[in-house]
């Protein structure tokens, strides 16, 4: 029956893809949002680099600072440095067939500098932006708060048309945010079930040969991985580490480094109940087998030299200058530590281990998607928390309620434990993680618990204000060696993220952190 | 039978009452929700507009206001925006992209239905295939669905929304709900012994000696219970809707139903719950209408030719 | 002894064939037209990974620790237990991958010092912008930086390295030493250990009052890789092989300081070892697929005219033959090698199939060497022509397409220093995290792409964390 | 033992059966061991396990354990509605029949799968579980039991018959109870009972699907349990791919005829003489 099945697919496919313009690809889940100042997840940092162009980015492959709005030839530095003088490409389009104009830079710009716009990207750029002026339709002048000898670093953003605004207060419920206009290589809408791209042609600035692409959300692994054998889907973005080596062998399909600065950890509810204690933390981080967890969930073979997964005692993957390699990661279950903390933080046991006469039990949330990388990791934790004593309760969490609740600090009344991911680009900024929150002050906007110690504050204000590059470093690595005493998170690994494309999808160049930046290049071809 | 009109009454109230209500339920609901109904769509950690959003869904001024309003709007077919699935964008627009869908669903699954109800109504299959439909009864539209998601994932995983595989798509789904749940078993075994107790009747047996068919006899008297039973089967194909367009990744008013109680969409919720009541409260009142028809039809006096008047004496 | 090389080729061999079951044999029909072969038998037949495949050919070195190590990637292991000619050639491999991290320390510290220069930078500095502005061949800019280094010790440290910048480039009658370095005797490498010093090497003044800042100096790497060349020349001839052959394996892998002496050195090279055989452990899990492969590399690194260069070997050069094939208009198609090099292993893997008449779960990871050969070369042409970007793309393909046994740690470190020039240290980061069990002065490298990483981190101005 | 027994006989058996496995059901499911990864009943007793070498029988029994209780609760709701609705049939109260009659038609004419998602979308994540979704669904199916044991009733002769044993001299009680409910309206009502006892497991299985295909915490359990529903996904692939999980589909739809089982022999067992 399933080899009928299998054939049946295999013409069809091949009809599909004897004629093949649309290029299918998973993703982890459907973008949130695909206005590009309300991103929160890597998947819409990926649509949106479809959707949009950002006025200055790096080649992916050589890393030389370019931009495909800017004429570079007639950019001019002025007022000693603070202010850049841009001059736009001809014959670039909207999606929507109108003109792209200075109006637009600046109307970027102005949206990210209104305080009523709540973005927090924005914020980042309200550090550096002063202003923008519109000297010409094709004319900007940007003005930045202090001389940088680099000031196109600071314009990596994506550029909004003012058309499709009416205040510079944007808002991320609007139509635009599953319906973008943008310059990018690729126009579309998101759907129900998809995201939808369609290459945008009728502009100067791009030709991509793709003449279309899909993004639908991830199925079961197994599932991705028989899709995209029989050539029913073209790519998959993160291939799960337990599928790879059965990939790299494929003459078909062809595995893709993405490189991503990614972390996996357990963040602690410190606010209440046993794990406001830090022995109690600390003796969960005692009582977790990492190498078991790393072994069962991410299928880790002791024998591979290119393992993709890699224990971390810190905020920050191994091969960062931010590493502190003094903090030892905890690699297995030291019972008799964990015991004699519980004991020290006035826990008794009797059976299971109890706080002021209730026995402990811990709910523990996981950001679902993770769960396709890594196979029931929330039941193996959970185990493993029983075995020591702890009842628990766990539960999904969709990556909607992740990303609305869980990061910005809504659900500690509802869960004790959470576990999730951060990835990173070239900045490794953890601030925002770990600093007491702070509406007013833009501070602690990803702290999942609301965490809040003063000396780690201090340490963050430390890096934030730090003169010299070694004053960011020793004060990251101090930060490192406090949070792996004071453990608001348990940190699990780092896991590199791989994908998988079919070998007839031609000239790939996957760029760091935003992945499509060379799309314009890739194209289908009928040969393998 | 000399209260016949009530129940017919009944259903004709219950449906004008549907579409008010179910709304009024779900407004109850948004306000019943811990905190202010605007945060669904802005939380307050990462939005900053939650005044003007609760002024512009029309949540600023409590649950009655709200209800008016959006009973006002949907009248003129003006159902508000989606709050969360797809921000922004029309309800009627995303109703019109997947009412189709379902409708077209739905259709095809009544196909075996109605197949069925017929051949009940003749008296077939033959009770020697009962077990058969037995056991076709008792499949849940979950396992068939898998089974209709197996074929169609692994050929059309990409190209499911278009072409071919829409169409092999929303076969396999029309198939598992006109067979699932007793669908299709049901309404052959419900017609079958529904005409089968009306032939034992007295007055069957009469006009069969009178040389009528009894199934032109028989019929007048099962129109009521056959449009109700037909009734049931559809409101029932509408639940089974959403489990199957989910499974089986049809881009269904179901699905949409579903994806909008997931993410707290009211504005969703909202209108899929009202057409949903609306379709319900359509069949109710066809329903009421049949049985007033059956009832005056039953009602009026024979005509009696003068040798059946010779026979009788 | 053999049982690494076996283990994991059967480790492998068992994926593949997991990996090859589940494959759908879709390709008839989208396949374009079959194209003709890309090499006839007879060249097929010449490369060390179709040798491969039999059994006896492979014995020469399955037996060897030192090989079994390389197959596994296991370099440290490798260089223990290489003998004889096997020796020469991992103490040029880690004199390569040596000579390839002082380009990326060069380079990290030209950046930080340089384009990424801050207000914390104080004039010692200047001593190491010296060094590795020396390394990279702006002399000039290394002399006007060592003139005015103030502070004494590093004046004294930056002496050493002005004889190579009058002589305007390296030479071997330069001697050189890390003044914290110590190098050990050259002896037979398996008893050989050169320890790596503690890092950071010594700590410079920064302009803020008071406060020092650690660093590294590219010099120890340097001399380490100078080390590992001379015990190479040494093992060469005591094992009766000709010294010059290791120039020929280094020239791809040399900094740009000795360019010009290893030019000069080129030609009378090149016509000596013409017709000298090569020792098979020169090919046996190289980059080279047959031995005029090596000489065809070694020209192409010092011809002006690198099209005509790729023309003169395509006859007997089997990498030059493919890769003529893929130039358009006197530029190198990145396409076209892509699907040479996939089409090379495809290719060698149903030739080593049909000479055998069976098919050995490890055949597709020696084809797979043919493909990175192909990708490798294409790397050193495109540069060759100037064309940067193209480079890049086929270094990433390379990079992915490797197999675990065909990843190559000289290749992805001259991966990293490219990088590390772009003023892209994260890759490099990885990789030199990835390599300190095998290569521990990879630490020295490390420490001023942390810097670099920290400098461009904080004034990107984009966010940090997304989940 | 006559046919009736027996129908007895198996639907005790079936229904302890799905009570003992509820009773032994761990209260996690135990940790991956790869090495025993899809090994067949015969390979590991008594169910064999599932694709990370997990024992089938934890899904059995902790599905066991989510479905049993509600789904008899159900069962027994809607037999109890639709004996109210036999003997409502039986005493004279015409405002009561006719509002019970409008009621039902509200109740009836509600698409049912609405309810349920607006009811689960309401419930706290603490509250989760299948019980409250089962309560909904036997109102959501009392109507129709009404309906029915109010038919069997009218054709018993409603008020007549009462009035008639009442003349025998037989008291309240045992002609409501003994005589109607017993005697007469058993049938239907065990039948209706049985049929809702069947739905919520499927609606069960069903809406625990929907989240686990949906990555979301499932309406009707904690992410604790595991629903029969995750053997239909992993059986799916089996389906689907080829994947080695036949088995596992077969025990889940062996376990879904359990309820099955239950459901028709009650029924059968019901049956007038």
């Amino acid at each position: 029956m399933k080899k009928s099945w299998m054939l049946g697919g295999l013409l069809l496919t091949s009809a599909v893809l004897g004629t093949a313009v649309e290029v299918q690809f998973y993703d982890e889940s459907l973008p949130i949002t695909l206005n590009p100042l309300f991103a929160t997840t890597m998947v819409d940092n990926r649509a949106h680099e479809l959707y949009f162009d950002r006025l200055y980015y790096n080649n992916p492959t050589d890393n030389s600072l370019t931009s495909r709005l800017i004429d570079e030839s007639q950019t001019k530095i002025e007022d000693a440095g603070k202010s850049l003088r841009l001059t736009i490409k001809d014959g670039i389009n909207w999606h929507n067939g109108k003109k792209f104009t200075a109006n637009d830079i600046c109307f970027t710009i102005d949206a990210m500098l209104n305080v009523r716009t709540p973005s927090p990207i924005a914020h980042y750029y309200r550090e550096h932006l002063a202003s923008c002026t519109v000297e010409k339709s094709n004319v900007a002048k940007v003005t930045f708060k202090r001389v940088y000898h680099n000031p196109r670093e600071r314009l990596k953003f994506f550029v909004l048309p003012k058309s499709e605004f009416s205040s510079t207060a944007v808002q991320p419920d609007t139509e635009f945010a599953n319906q973008p206009v943008g310059t990018g290589p690729m126009k579309g809408r998101m759907g129900t079930l998809a995201a939808r791209f369609e290459a945008h042609t009728k502009t100067s600035h791009h030709s991509p040969k793709i003449g279309a692409m899909k993004m639908s959300q991830a199925q079961d692994p197994a599932v991705q991985i028989s899709t995209l054998r029989n050539g029913a889907m073209h790519g998959i973005v993160s291939v799960p580490p337990i599928y790879r080596p059965e990939l790299q062998t494929e003459s078909e399909v062809q595995l893709r480094s993405y490189d991503l600065r990614s972390w996996w950890f357990i963040a602690l509810n410190t606010t209440s109940g046993p794990l406001a204690s830090k022995e109690v933390r600390q003796a969960l981080n005692y009582s977790l087998d990492r190498s078991e967890l790393r072994e069962k969930s991410i299928g880790f073979d002791k024998n591979d030299k290119e393992s993709p997964c890699e224990f971390i005692s810190g905020p920050f993957v191994q091969s960062s200058a931010y590493y502190n390699h003094e903090v030892p990661p905890v690699e297995f279950t030291d019972k008799r530590k964990a015991e004699a903390l519980l004991n020290a933080a006035g826990l008794e046991k009797n059976g299971l281990w109890f706080h002021e006469g209730k026995p402990v039990a811990l709910r523990i949330g996981m950001d679902a998607k993770l769960g396709k990388e890594a196979t029931d990791l929330l039941t193996q934790i959970a185990n493993q928390l029983s075995e020591a004593g702890f009842t628990t309760r766990i539960s999904k969490i969709s990556s909607d309620d992740w990303n609305r609740k869980a990061i910005t600090g809504q659900l500690t009344k509802e869960y004790d434990m959470l576990i999730g991911k951060w990835s990173f680009g070239i900045n490794e900024d953890v601030n925002d993680l770990f600093q007491t929150r702070s509406e007013t002050k833009f501070q602690g906007r990803h702290n999942i618990f609301n965490y809040s110690n003063p000396e780690v504050d201090s340490t963050l204000v430390e890096y934030e204000k730090a003169r010299t590059t070694d004053g960011a470093k020793n004060a990251y690595h101090k930060l490192h060696s406090q949070l792996a005493d004071d453990l608001p998170y348990l940190f699990l690994w780092k896991l590199d993220t791989k994908s998988a494309w079919r070998a007839e999808v031609k000239d790939i160049t996957i760029s760091p952190y935003y992945y499509f930046t060379d799309i314009n290049r890739w194209y289908v071809s009928k040969s393998k | 039978m000399k209260y016949w009109w009530i129940q017919p009454s009944a259903r004709a109230l219950v449906a004008v009452a549907l579409p008010l209500l179910v709304p009024a339920l779900i407004t109850a609901l948004i306000w019943s929700l811990p905190g202010n109904p605007a945060e669904i769509i802005c939380p307050p950690s990462i939005c900053t507009g939650g005044e003007e959003l609760a002024a512009r869904w029309h949540l600023d001024q409590g649950p009655w206001a709200f209800y008016g309003h959006w009973m006002s709007s949907a009248l003129q077919l003006d159902f508000g925006d989606s709050w969360r699935v797809l921000t922004g964008r029309p309800v009627i627009e995303l109703m019109a992209q997947t009412i189709p869908n379902t409708l077209i669903l739905i259709g095809f699954a009544l196909i075996p239905i109605t197949v069925g109800s017929v051949l009940g109504a003749f008296q077939q299959p033959s009770k020697r295939w009962d077990s058969v439909l037995v056991f076709l009864s008792v499949l849940p539209v979950v396992v068939l669905a898998l089974l209709a998601a197996a074929i169609v994932e692994l050929n059309f995983a990409g190209s499911g929304d278009d072409g071919l595989g829409y169409w092999v798509r929303m076969m396999a789904a029309a198939l598992t709900l006109g067979i699932a749940d007793g669908a299709l078993s049901g309404s052959i075994l419900g017609n079958r012994s529904m005409f089968e107790q009306e032939n034992q009747q007295r007055y069957v047996g009469i006009s069969i000696l009178r040389g009528e068919s009894n199934f032109s006899n028989t019929l007048p008297n099962l129109a009521g219970a056959l449009v109700g039973q037909y009734r049931s089967r559809i409101v029932q194909l509408l639940s089974g809707a959403v489990i199957v367009e989910v499974i089986v990744r049809v881009d269904g008013f179901g699905a949409l139903l579903w994806r909008g109680t997931l993410m707290q969409d009211f504005g969703v919720v909202l209108a899929a719950a009202t057409v949903f009541a609306c379709l319900s409260s359509g069949l109710l009142f066809f329903q009421a209408l049949v049985e007033v028809l059956q009832n005056l039809h039953q009602r009026r006096a024979p005509k009696l030719t003068l040798e059946s008047t010779e026979v009788v004496r | 002894m053999m049982y690494g090389l076996v283990s994991s080729s059967l480790l492998f061999g068992w994926l593949g064939g997991l990996g090859c079951t589940g494959t759908s044999s879709n390709s008839e029909e989208v396949k374009e037209p079959t194209q003709a072969a890309l090499l006839p038998q007879e060249d097929l037949e010449r490369l060390w990974v179709f040798k491969a495949a039999d059994a006896e050919w492979r014995g020469t070195f399955e037996g060897n620790p030192g090989w079994t190590s390389l197959f596994n990637r296991d370099y440290e292991g490798a260089l223990s237990g290489a003998s004889g000619s096997g020796d020469v050639r991992m103490q040029s491999e880690f004199a390569s991958i040596y000579r390839q991290a002082t380009q990326m320390h060069s380079h990290a510290t030209n950046h930080i010092y340089d384009t990424d220069r801050q207000e914390e930078d104080g004039n010692d500095t200047l001593y190491l912008r010296g060094v590795a502005r020396t390394i990279l061949a702006d002399y000039e800019g290394a002399n006007s930086d060592f003139t005015v280094v103030e502070d004494e010790k590093l004046k004294g440290m930056s002496l050493q390295w002005k004889s190579v910048l009058e002589g305007k480039g390296w030479t071997t009658e330069h001697v050189l030493e890390g003044n914290f370095v110590n190098v050990p005797p050259l002896t037979s490498s398996a008893k050989a250990k050169f320890r790596p010093e503690s890092v950071p090497h010594f700590t410079i003044n920064t302009t803020v009052e008071g406060v020092t800042a650690g660093v590294t100096d590219g010099t120890e790497l340097w001399v380490r890789s100078r080390w590992h060349e001379a015990m190479a020349r040494e093992m060469a001839t005591q094992s009766g092989m000709d010294p010059r052959w290791v120039d020929v394996f280094m020239a791809p892998w040399v900094v740009p300081m000795e360019k010009a002496y290893a030019k000069e050195q080129s030609s009378s090279i090149l016509k000596s070892l013409k017709d000298q055989p090569l020792d098979e452990a020169w090919l046996f899990l190289s980059r080279n697929l047959v031995p005029e492969d090596a000489l065809f590399l070694y020209e192409l690194q010092f011809s002006e005219q690198p099209v005509e260069v790729l023309n003169t070997w395509s006859t007997t050069s089997v990498l030059a033959k493919i890769l003529s094939g893929c130039i358009l208009e006197g530029v190198l198609d990145v396409p076209k090698v892509l699907d040479a090099a996939g089409k090379l292993e495809l290719e060698v893997l149903e030739g080593m199939k049909v000479s055998q008449g069976k098919e050995e779960p490890f055949y597709p990871l020696f084809a797979d060497f043919a493909e990175q050969s192909v990708l490798i070369a294409g790397v050193m042409v495109a540069e060759k022509l100037g064309q940067r970007e193209d480079s890049g793309r086929l270094r990433l393909n390379a990079r992915d397409l490797a197999l675990q046994n065909s990843k190559d740690a000289l290749f992805l470190t001259s991966f990293a220093a490219w990088d590390v020039e772009n003023r892209y240290p994260l890759r490099a980061q990885d990789m030199v995290h990835k390599y300190s069990g095998d290569f521990p002065a990879f630490k020295v490298a490390g420490h001023p792409l942390g810097t670099l990483q920290i400098r461009l981190g904080r004034s990107a101005g984009v966010p940090g964390a997304a989940n | 033992m006559n046919r009736r027994h027996l129908y007895i006989a198996l639907a005790g058996f079936c229904f302890v059966t799905l009570l003992a496995l509820a009773w032994s059901a761990p209260d996690l499911p135990s940790t991956i061991d790869r090495s025993q990864r899809s090994l067949k009943p015969w390979e590991y007793w008594p169910l064999g396990t599932d694709m990370n070498g997990r024992p089938l029988i934890e899904y059995a029994s902790q599905g066991a354990r989510v479905i049993a209780i509600p789904s008899f609760l159900a069962g027994i709701l809607v037999a109890f509605f639709g004996m109210m609705g036999g003997l409502l049939r039986c005493v004279e109260w015409p405002t009561i029949q006719t509002m019970v009659q409008f009621i039902g038609e509200i109740v009836g004419a509600l698409p049912r799968m609405v309810v349920i998602l607006v009811v689960a979308l309401l419930l706290p994540t603490e509250w989760r579980s299948l019980m409250p979704l089962a309560v909904v669904w036997a109102i959501l199916c009392a109507p129709g039991a009404i309906d029915e044991a109010g038919a069997v009733a009218a054709r018993l002769g409603g008020t007549r018959f009462v009035e008639a044993l009442k003349a025998h001299g037989f008291g309240a009680w045992r002609i409501y109870m003994h005589h109607i409910v017993v005697l007469n309206l058993r049938p239907v009502l065990v039948r209706q009972g049985a049929e809702a006892m069947m739905t919520v497991a499927f609606l069960e299985v069903a809406l625990s699907y929907l989240a686990v295909v949906e990555d979301q915490s499932s309406f009707t359990h904690s992410d604790n349990l595991r629903s029969w529903a995750d053997l239909l996904k992993e059986g799916y692939l089996w389906l689907a791919l080829g994947i080695d999980s036949g088995h596992v589909l077969f025990v889940g739809l062996g376990l879904l005829g359990l309820v099955v089982l239950t459901a028709t022999a009650l029924g059968k067992a019901a049956e007038a003489r």
